[in-house]
């Protein structure tokens, strides 16, 4: 893929991202929530790839491993909050988790 | 340069009390806990006092060092911090740079001394007459801490660092006045010390600022010759402008306030009276001994400035002397034996500053060094007395004790005389010195000389009269009565650990009645006081005058010299004194049973007597202009502005939040998503606003 | 054995080793399955005293084959309920990455005479990468999705419990795997499977299994543990427990579907058993030296055939584990000794090498656009 | 201009991850967006390896399709929640001002980039740094230089690869003049030639190299155990040895290797964040296995 322009994978990473936030905002299941939030992690992941390739630096390739890292264990908490919550609520509907509203 | 090695060492002088500071502090209480009131207190006490004089021991070596020193100029310059040869920076922020550094020079050395060396004493003394009290601990916690911040002070190689000391001397002056808290008074006395002595210190604060302002540095000498008084000797500031008597005048005003109210003279001094209130070796310590004579060495300090201004000199040499004989008329009349002792300190202090105001700072601080001695001795000789009586302040309720404590007595003894002036004994070189000096202050020489002389004969006169009324006279109290209700009564020396501590010096015998001699501890010091009292003047005679010669680098030269002959004045003195003397003695021989010249009667309509026995009304002017009327003041402006115009704002304030908040409640839906959708509205217009920018910038 | 290198036009033999290869795994694991499981068959019935498959074929050995044209021909059952795509897609993905992480295991070396005369050497394998073995993991790691999703799509509890299990097992068996094989990798020093099997040339005693003893034994004992748990096969076969769980995952399929697990499931035990012999028992080299005649791949299959037997032997002596035993085992046996034993390797490393004093490739990345500038002047 | 494959596969793959993106959002199902999601993922992966990323490509697909998928489809599992009416999109303004908003988002997003006069021109060519041992046009730097070489073959090793080269492109080789800048023609020539070489057999000889000055990595490579394994990056090594300036280095940008050394590199910042994370991880292992501890 030596002739496709960064420019083109970083549109790409915008348009994923924008998925991805839109899935976070209208869904209301926080497990799919959260897969979107991957998606947005991702897409920054391709950001950050595309722009190390292009100034040959291996930086870019860095970040991406600390964020797979953090998403790691990201995932692992907020299933367990999940699972937790479905314990107490018996429901994972995140708009009947509102108690910290009072 | 010549260099002194022991100087290294002198972070140990600070750092010992204040190591001794924060191990009672966190252990204090809990050693004497844990290891029982006897013990305990033993352990407390004792680390106190060792630590003090381990500073002493240091102090002793780098002045053998000091003495050694060859050279002009005797100074060394090291950290505070232990073992440290280089200044540490404490603030340097764009050429406003203080040093955490120690300025050793024969004047910090010796007041390093005395400090640790008569508080060591004051320290030792302290552990038996505090033995009965339940908050030990907390008593040294604070004693060490102001032998620290002292040193601070003494040992400070910049003003701002003194300035550190000094704040820190009258903060523990203040824990100490009202050390009993649980006394209404004592909180009351406590409070008007530091209140008073605020006002000092907003001269000493602005004269800090003048000296930055002027000569763009804080440190008192450095050793390339670029600190602030190197300047002041050579006569040129740092941007090269002279240094002309007008700067000196501003700025030696301005230290001259500091200086008196912590030295308390006129009209600063109300507040060292009532200090009285604390403990009495607080008041031997802190109120005779040292932080009193701050102001003293401060000036002799800055002397380089103070002696540029011939004014300045005047105003200290004319406050001094006011002050003298001000506060002597009033110890005439005092009943409380403390009190007669702590308005003769204001009037040591007086002495002091004319010695100053007349150019002659080696004669004031010698004063300093020999009231120290025989002032602390008075102050401890009378807690004895106290301690004897069972808490029995007032003289009028004492007599006959001279052969009951006997110890105390003799060395008491020794203190009067040398307050007297009377030769050989210390009191009398160092007065005379003073004396002499202030005789040779141009024009108005011998009138200050006579007024010098009459307040000399005046503190004999009280000092005899407190010698009769407390040891010659016939006895004014039940003895039987003494120990059954002794701890209560007016005094504020008041204990107030009753029953709970079986093993204190206090409590050894509950309620034996009579009087008894203090402890070993107490007597000590005193009788080692009393041998400084009775020699230590001849450090400094006129003949082999050591103590001057020594002080003598760090003092500024001036054209201060004797108005009268050695032997001239020391007739007068002596005749000065043998009249005081003999006219107490003649008057309370006549009166030996009822121990009074006048009866109460005679009292009362004596304007002569009213007024000093009221203070001059002094305190009672202030009382009603500051506390009075400025309290109505104050009271006006609560009601008026504080009340309504800024609660109002304030109330303005919360009541528009409040509306708001209401408002915005609204927008806590607690739904998660509506959250992130808000978020998202937040970068949306971050990142538009960031376009918007970029196309304007791209349109130009 | 040397083959001349021919060549027809731009296509020479070398260039076309690694198409060579991929047949040769493909067709290998296809055509092996039939077999497998009649040994499986044969040696368990021995171990049980039974006679086993006689009938169809000399010593039943068509037997295999006979189910399966059974399978292939009977009716395909898709039950009313389940999730229809997910349904069919499940088998498809329990095959197809046990296939695919074959693709950079080396089985076997060939010699060509170049056209120069010269004789060179080249490793069977189709993908000759350098992170050989991160790409086998990565396909160990998605194969569980074809049984999470069979569990899943069959809507039935008995499969929905075996899709659980079965993806907690994976999961908790892949960390001492993952550690195991980092293990044999700080061993040889490279990530490329075929380093590591040329670092155990020349003998059984260079086997990773034998280095650094006793941990390269360990080592090799826990990955074999967890090997059999990652392919769900007894004792840890409780994905699919006939007990409990009927058939777990795999009750609601039939016929070729069913065929595709099973194939599927001996697939993952040959690339698993492959990897195994790759890492600790020297792959395709000779045991000694003496025996290098003997041409690789012919060692390698003696070696994988050695593995299975030992899959077959422990289903036959071994009961299921009870499941919270297997997440013991897992979390907290294997798992800490796994990474005891890494780290005591990585300490062994680093005290033995000096330090490397290797040009840093840090650093010559960093300089590219700067060499990279000065060559545009 | 010939067409563009890559850019047609980039178009392709685009296409998918955009398709499953979308489809992990719109799907009620939470298993079917898991899938989708992984297919994105999988595509990711891809594009990865092509940016010359291999190691994080491989990550990828462990992490995130291996391990952090699972976890999701057995959360979703274990709570069982297949069944999508439990979690009905309701209406509401929250969507379409969602939508709305992402819109706008992207629009400005993209109005930005149009704006902006776009990325720094590359320094380096994108073809060498991953891996591949193969030259480009672009790996030429300096392609007179090379030619004159070549032509003159001064040294043994020089000589030696002009003579393995196609006689035609020797024949142009002769025929080049100092004077003239190489023909675009003349540099893929090269370029071609010398990718047949990087591909043929082990150019390495002794002899033939004893002129020239090695790389520590051509060394480390030719001692190595398996010179056979790695007998196109020899070859590559050797030839950019040879023509040190001429022609651009290949780095390994991807590598474990790279990505490990720079990673404990001290000189570069990556090793406390590192550590630290390591500490992030241990706190979520303890989070959760507070979390997932049964009450009571």
């Amino acid at each position: 893929m030596l002739g496709v322009p960064t420019e083109y994978f970083l549109v790409l990473s915008g348009i994923l991202f924008t998925i991805g936030v839109i899935g976070v905002l209208i869904k209301r299941n926080p497990i799919v929530i959260f897969m979107c939030i991957e998606l947005m992690l991702n897409a920054v992941n391709l950001t950050f790839i595309a722009l190390g390739r292009h100034f040959v630096h291996v930086n870019g390739q860095m970040y991406v491993i600390f964020v797979m890292a953090v998403a790691a264990a990201e995932v692992a908490i907020g299933l367990g909050i999940i699972v937790a919550l479905f314990r107490s609520k018996e429901t994972i509907n995140i708009d009947e988790v509102n108690l910290m509203k009072y | 340069m010549h260099e002194l090695p022991s100087a290294n060492l002198v972070g140990l002088i600070t750092g010992l009390p204040l190591l001794g500071f924060l191990f009672h502090a966190f252990f204090g209480k809990l050693i004497i806990t844990r290891m029982g009131n006897a013990v305990g207190k033993r352990v407390v006490g004792g680390l106190a006092t060792a630590l003090v004089f381990a500073s002493f021991g240091v102090s002793l070596i780098i002045f053998s060092g000091l003495l050694s020193m060859e050279g002009e100029h005797k100074r060394a310059f090291a950290s505070l911090i232990p073992f440290l040869s280089k200044p540490v920076a404490w603030i340097d922020i764009a050429g406003f740079k203080a040093n955490f550094g120690a300025l050793v020079d024969p004047l910090s050395i010796l007041m390093c001394l005395i400090v640790t060396g008569i508080g060591g004493l004051i320290h030792l003394y302290a552990t038996g007459y505090m033995a009965a009290d339940k908050d030990y601990a907390r008593f040294f916690t604070y004693m060490n801490l102001f032998i620290f911040f002292m040193l601070v002070l003494v040992l400070a190689d910049n003003i701002l660092l003194m300035f550190v000391g000094w704040e820190g001397v009258g903060l523990c002056s203040y824990l100490l006045i009202s050390f009993w808290y649980e006394d209404t008074e004592n909180s009351k006395a406590g409070n008007k010390a530091f209140i008073v002595n605020r006002v000092g210190d907003v001269g000493y604060a602005l004269g800090i600022m003048a000296i930055f302002a002027f000569f763009g540095t804080l440190t008192f000498y450095t050793a390339d010759g670029k600190g602030f008084l190197d300047a002041a000797i050579a006569g040129k500031a740092a941007n090269g402008a002279d240094f002309t008597a007008e700067i000196a005048l501003v700025i030696g005003l301005l230290l001259f306030v500091g200086a008196c109210g912590k030295s308390a003279q006129f009209p600063l001094h109300v507040w060292l009276p009532d200090a009285m209130a604390g403990p009495t070796p607080v008041s031997a310590l802190i109120h005779a001994a040292t932080m009193v004579t701050a102001g003293v060495v401060m000036l002799t300090r800055m002397s380089p400035i103070i002696v540029k201004s011939e004014t300045v000199l005047l105003v200290v040499a004319v406050v001094g002397l006011f002050t003298a004989i001000f506060a002597a008329t009033i110890a005439l009349t005092q009943n409380d034996i403390k009190k007669v002792l702590a308005y003769s300190t204001v009037s040591q202090l007086g002495y002091m500053f004319l010695g100053c105001g007349a150019g002659a700072f080696g004669a004031g601080m010698f004063h300093v060094t020999t009231h120290a001695f025989f002032k602390a001795l008075l102050f401890l000789g009378a807690g004895s007395v106290i301690h004897a009586l069972h808490h029995e302040q007032d003289m009028r309720r004492m007599g006959g004790l001279s052969k009951k404590i006997k110890v105390t007595y003799l060395t008491m003894l020794a203190g009067w005389v040398a307050i007297c002036g009377i030769p050989p004994f210390a009191g009398f070189w160092s007065k005379d010195e003073i004396l002499g000096y202030a005789a040779g202050i141009h024009s108005f020489g011998m009138l200050i000389y006579a007024v010098g002389l009459i307040t000399a004969a005046l503190t004999a006169f009280y000092m005899s009269r407190l010698m009769w009324k407390t040891f010659w006279s016939d006895q004014r109290f039940d003895e039987a009565a003494l120990g059954a209700h002794g701890h209560g009564g007016d005094s504020h020396d008041a204990l107030h650990d009753h029953g709970n501590d079986a093993h204190s010096v206090h409590d050894a015998q509950p309620h034996s009645s009579g009087v008894k001699e203090s402890p070993p501890s107490m007597l000590v010091p005193l009788v080692i006081l009393a041998a400084l009292s009775v020699v230590g003047g001849f450090i400094g005679t006129p003949f082999n005058n050591f103590f001057e010669h020594f002080l003598e680098p760090s003092i500024a030269r001036s054209e201060a010299h004797h108005g009268v002959s050695f032997l001239t004045g020391a007739a007068l003195g002596t005749i000065a004194a043998a009249i005081g003397i003999a006219l107490a003695y003649t008057l309370y021989a006549k009166r030996r049973a009822t121990g009074e010249l006048l009866t109460e009667a005679q009292k009362a309509g004596n304007l002569l007597y009213q007024a000093p026995a009221n203070l001059w009304y002094v305190d009672r002017f202030f009382y009603d202009l500051f506390v009075i009327r400025g309290g109505n003041i104050a009271v006006a402006l609560w009601r008026v502005v504080d009340q309504n115009i800024i609660d109002g704002l304030v109330n303005a304030v919360a009541g528009i939040t409040g509306l708001f908040s209401e408002l915005f409640r609204r927008l806590q839906t607690g739904y998660i998503r509506a959250y992130a959708l808000s978020m998202l509205t937040g970068v949306v217009l971050v990142v538009i606003a960031l376009l918007w920018s970029a196309m304007r910038t791209m349109g130009k | 054995m040397i083959i001349p290198n021919y060549r027809l036009g731009p296509i020479d033999l070398v260039t076309l080793l690694p198409y060579i290869a991929m047949l040769c795994i493909i067709g290998f694991i296809l055509a092996i399955v039939p077999l497998l499981i009649w040994i499986e068959r044969v040696v368990i019935s021995l171990m049980q005293d039974r006679i086993g498959p006689n009938r169809v074929g000399p010593r039943g050995l068509l037997q295999t084959i006979a189910d399966g044209i059974k399978l292939f021909f009977k009716e395909d059952i898709q039950p009313r309920a389940v999730d229809v795509r997910i349904y069919y897609l499940a088998p498809v993905l329990a095959m197809i990455p046990a296939l695919t992480a074959g693709a950079t295991l080396p089985f076997s070396t060939v010699r060509f005479r170049m056209e120069d005369g010269s004789v060179q050497t080249f490793p069977m394998v189709v993908g000759n990468v350098n992170i050989g073995i991160l790409f086998i993991l990565a396909m160990a790691s998605l194969q569980v999705y074809g049984i999470i999703l069979a569990g899943w799509s069959s809507n039935n509890k008995y499969s929905l419990l075996g899709g659980l299990r079965a993806s907690a097992q994976v999961i908790s068996y892949e960390l001492a795997m993952s550690l195991a094989i980092l293990s044999a990798v700080l061993m040889s020093g490279s990530l490329n499977l075929v380093h590591v099997v040329e670092a155990q040339m020349n003998g059984f005693w260079n086997w990773n299994l034998f280095a650094y003893p006793p941990l390269g034994f360990i080592i090799t004992v826990i990955y074999l543990i967890s090997m059999v748990a990652e392919t769900n096969r007894a004792p840890f076969d409780l994905p699919e427990a006939e007990s409990e769980l009927i058939a777990g995952f795999h009750t609601e399929y039939s016929s070729m579907k069913f065929a595709m697990f099973f194939m599927g499931e001996y697939a993952s035990m040959l690339v698993v058993s492959g990897v195994a012999v790759s890492l600790w028992f020297g792959g395709w080299t000779s045991p000694l030296p003496l025996l290098d005649f003997i041409p690789g791949f012919i060692w390698f299959l003696v070696k994988l055939f050695a593995l299975f037997f030992v899959y077959v032997w422990l289903r036959a002596s071994l009961p299921r584990l009870r499941y919270d035993a297997l997440m013991n085992l897992g979390w907290k046996r294997m798992l800490p000794t796994a990474l005891v034993i890494l780290f005591l390797i990585a300490c062994w490393n680093t005290l033995r090498t000096p330090q490397a004093q290797d040009a840093n490739p840090v650093s010559e990345i960093t300089m590219a656009p700067a060499r990279a500038a000065e060559g545009e002047r | 201009m010939s067409f563009n494959w890559s850019l047609m596969v980039f178009f392709i793959l685009a296409g998918i991850s955009v398709g499953s993106a979308l489809l992990v959002v719109a799907n009620r199902n939470p298993v079917r967006s898991a899938l989708f999601l992984v297919v994105n993922f999988f595509v990711l992966a891809i594009f990865f390896l092509t940016l010359s990323a291999q190691f994080i490509a491989a990550v990828q697909v462990i992490v995130y399709a291996g391990a952090i998928m699972v976890l999701f489809l057995f959360v979703i599992m274990l709570l069982n929640l297949g069944a999508p009416e439990a979690l009905k999109e309701r209406g509401g303004l929250q969507m379409p001002v969602a939508i709305a908003l992402a819109v706008v988002f992207i629009s400005s997003l993209g109005l930005a980039g149009s704006l902006t006069t776009g990325l720094p021109p590359t320094r380096a060519t994108p073809a060498t740094v991953d891996g591949s041992p193969y030259f480009t046009n672009r790996d030429i730097l300096l392609p007179a230089d090379l030619a004159q070489k070549l032509r003159n073959g001064a040294d043994p090793a020089t000589a030696y690869l002009r003579d393995q080269m196609h006689p035609e492109v020797q024949a142009k080789l002769a025929a080049y003049r100092d004077s003239d800048a190489p023909s675009v023609e003349l540099i893929s020539d090269m370029k071609r030639e010398l990718n047949r070489l990087v591909d043929g057999p082990n150019l390495y000889d002794p002899q033939r190299f004893s002129s020239v000055r090695l790389s520590r990595e051509t060394q480390k490579l030719l001692n190595s155990a398996s010179p056979m394994t790695d007998r196109k990056r020899i070859n590559r090594l050797l030839l950019q040895d040879v023509f040190p300036l001429e022609i651009t280095k290949s780095d390994q940008m991807g590598s474990v290797e790279t990505i490990g050394k720079a990673m404990f590199d001290a000189k570069q910042p990556w090793l406390l964040p590192f550590e630290l994370t390591s500490i992030l991880l241990l706190v979520g292992i303890v989070g959760s296995v507070v979390l997932a501890r049964r009450r009571g």
